[in-house]
């Protein structure tokens, strides 16, 4: 996409719904907004089918919210949660075979490469848990070890969500769910840890409690996965509908895990930290 | 071996229509198009189309995001001379801006995706529809899905190949074909006037 | 399999052929042998289709000959050159569809353990790099994080040699190979890391220049995985078809990285080295 | 309908013959046999193996695992009882110990194994045999390719259900139809000296 396509022709601009003619007047594309400016301008996510409360809408919100570039911005993503709400979002949206995102990620990052030379195209992977810590787990490592230089992002909500509540691999030790009765009886999958060992040179855990560190670290991710290579953020999104609380609370209980076992947590290369420092470091992000 | 020839005629069809080139209907060539099926001349189809608008009930014009969207030189105008032709035809307007599944929340009023064409289609009583400016792969799986659902008779100006899925079908469809379609009907509304 | 199998019948004891006979007079099953024994006794495998000088079947005979309790013991292998040697040993041994063997052991040990609840099976991955760090890498890393009792061995080759010589994540960066002319264009992929983030309670790194450690770590690893929980050894076993040396050089190559980039390394979680020290501190081993 | 029954007769019945079970060829119950595919009572499938064995060329005994190693109680005897029928059919023994697929260096003049049946037969030139001790899977998976690949005639004498896919087989081979096998083939030789 390019800002140009972000302009009606004249003869039909009165017909485009009202969701469209708002982001071509007051959207992100044209000039830049941050997750700061969020309520100042039109959202490229306005509605979204997912239950009230949603954790995982919130966290697409905050994180389509902190696009450096999203007119030249390619969401992968895969079966799940996450997909309902990019379905909605008025972004390039590319959705894979679940498990399969970084592998499609990689492909279209290098087939972006070669047809724009001259343009940062940013490609970023945008999916629940189960989508990488389970059934993606090897392609999402793979594209990390051959350093593909593509964001990944998780919407951790701890729980395969739409098919009924069957725990993933990042569900907590002991939690019961409608489809884990007798409680998980594992822990929760080390993903952020194996990010740091698997090549990824900026990473970054966080919840939607803070969406002003995710608007940081998103960007931050987002830049450095396109000069230096691999990054991971991690979003908790919790999910009220399984985890069986009021709607209103999913800031609170993002609150209270971001104070327990989901604190903030960040790790960058030396290279990266480098090049950081080199390109934005004045930047007030 | 003689076998009865597939035709593309309006719908419901069933669920799922076959795609009209699995059942041998080819694409026409330039100065040709397609009524149903069967291959006749562009002067013919442009005929055909006249008549369906301007008998229809209850016409729509889709255009697709390639006219809708100021994308680069020579579309402001096209769109122009399309909105042009809509409003001779007595037609009024649906815009498809993207292509996303835009479930559940789509107004079918004022907005058509060609995941689910027909909820438009069936919402606004739509008899006789205009495809333009849409993606070919778009284009096709409504169509389609309009034939497998709905009675509307739908109409292709294409700018490429044609769509065999569309009950009539141009292809090649520039601003002289467009000039031409215009004059067609304009003339068609003066006889019927007198 | 137990002990009384391995007794031929009167009857037909004289047409068995040479090498069941050798097995039965001669062999580890009877009473307890150690990788120090090797050439005292029968082998477990005497004969082997690989190629001359081959590293994966002198890592495959040193890790059958280190088996603490063959006769109860089932390896688990999949498609690749230690395919070969495990099916002409005399050893339970199951072939699973490439990649999935360390889903298939996690099931066959849960079995193994309900049909013999009062005897130790050990359940046994031993399969290539290609297996385990790119296709299986997935399969592997989750039975880590479920805590299967089950020890992991790779027989690490870095290629994927019976098929002609392309590169696997196990391959050296650079490395040039008859499928890959370029040169591979990233790292090793850190299986060894991978294990110690992902719960492997005990991890060992080796080469086949050093039997007697290999002897330790495989029993070391399988006494373990019985008790406390998943364990992985990496055992480095060259290549000299893909890698083009000379057959009689296998050790020198071995010896020279395990100078270099593949030393020994081991790791042992708390409860693990706890067990140890109450179970087998006084052993020799 | 009417359909001609399967047969399973001495092959080479191609690379890959269908399971006798696939096509319609049923077990025997306890008292029954299996010849070529239909079901006859036990002493007829007895009587037609001791006949076959007797005027065979060149017949072999398989025996399996079951036999060969001394597992349970009641191996060595049921051993015993084997190996003294195949002596007096004049059958030569080669042996079955497991199963692993031991390519390339398998023996086929001392060894055999279900992978690759054929080639102890071709090598040993075989023209009858007789599978023993053997578990059932791999029985069915030797049979199958001994005959999709060669003229030899096969035998099964089965301590469980029968092979559909041996040219004779019995069931539920136990002592007592062990010592009528041998009975039957020792008279027989007798009427043949005399």
């Amino acid at each position: 996409m390019s800002i140009k396509v972000i302009k009606p022709t004249a003869a039909f601009a009165s017909l485009l719904p009202t969701e469209y003619l708002e982001l071509v007047a007051d959207g992100p594309y044209a000039s830049p907004k941050t997750i700061n400016d969020l309520g100042t301008f039109k959202e490229i996510i306005a509605e979204h089918p997912h239950c009230a409360g949603c954790g995982v809408a919130l966290g697409v919100r905050l994180t389509v919210a902190s696009l450096p570039a999203p007119a030249d911005t390619l969401i992968v993503g895969t079966a799940g949660c996450s997909f309902f709400g990019l379905a909605q979002a008025a972004l390039n949206y590319s959705c894979s075979a679940f498990g399969n995102q970084n592998a499609v990620a990689s492909g279209l990052k290098r087939m972006l490469k070669i047809r724009y030379p001259d343009t940062d195209k940013d490609v970023v992977v945008l999916v629940g848990d189960g989508g990488i810590a389970d059934i993606g787990l090897d392609l999402t490592l793979h594209s990390w070890f051959r350093r593909e230089k593509i964001a990944t992002i998780m919407v951790d909500n701890e729980v395969y969500g739409n098919t009924g509540g069957q725990e993933s691999g990042m569900t907590q030790e002991g939690q019961v769910l409608n489809m884990a009765p007798k409680g998980k009886n594992f822990a929760k999958i080390p993903v952020f840890e194996l990010a740091r060992v698997s090549g990824c040179v900026y990473g970054a855990r966080v919840t939607v409690a803070s969406p002003k560190k995710i608007g940081r670290v998103v960007r931050k991710a987002i830049l450095l996965a396109r000069e230096v290579g691999p990054t991971y953020v991690q979003i908790y999104t919790p999910c009220p509908t399984n985890f069986k609380f009021p709607p209103q609370q999913t800031i609170n209980i993002a609150k209270k895990a971001e104070e327990g076992y989901y604190s903030f947590q960040e790790f960058i290369s030396d290279d990266a930290q480098a090049y950081w420092e080199k390109n934005f470091a004045s930047s007030t992000m | 071996m003689s076998i009865t020839p597939y035709r593309v005629l309006v719908g419901p069809e069933g669920y799922l229509p076959p795609a009209a080139a699995s059942r041998g209907i080819l694409l026409p060539e330039k100065g040709e198009a397609l009524i149903e099926g069967a291959i006749v001349p562009e002067e013919e189809a442009m005929q055909a189309i006249a008549t369906k608008l301007l008998s229809a009930k209850n016409p729509f014009f889709f255009p697709g995001p390639q006219l809708l969207w100021d994308w680069k030189e020579g579309v402001a105008l096209k769109a122009q001379a399309v909105k042009k032709l809509a409003d001779l035809a007595g037609a009024r307007v649906i815009p498809m801006p993207d292509y996303r599944p835009k479930y559940p929340m789509i107004n079918p009023a004022v907005e058509i995706n060609p995941n689910h064409p027909n909820l438009t289609i069936w919402h606004n009583k739509i008899d006789v529809c205009v495809f333009i400016g849409v993606h070919c792969h778009y284009a096709n799986m409504a169509l389609k899905i309009i034939r497998g659902g709905t009675s509307c008779y739908t109409i292709a100006l294409c700018g490429e190949a044609g769509h065999e899925d569309a009950m009539i079908s141009l292809c090649c469809m520039g601003m002289p074909e467009l000039a031409r379609l215009t004059e067609i009907i304009q003339s068609m509304k003066g006889e019927q006037a007198a």
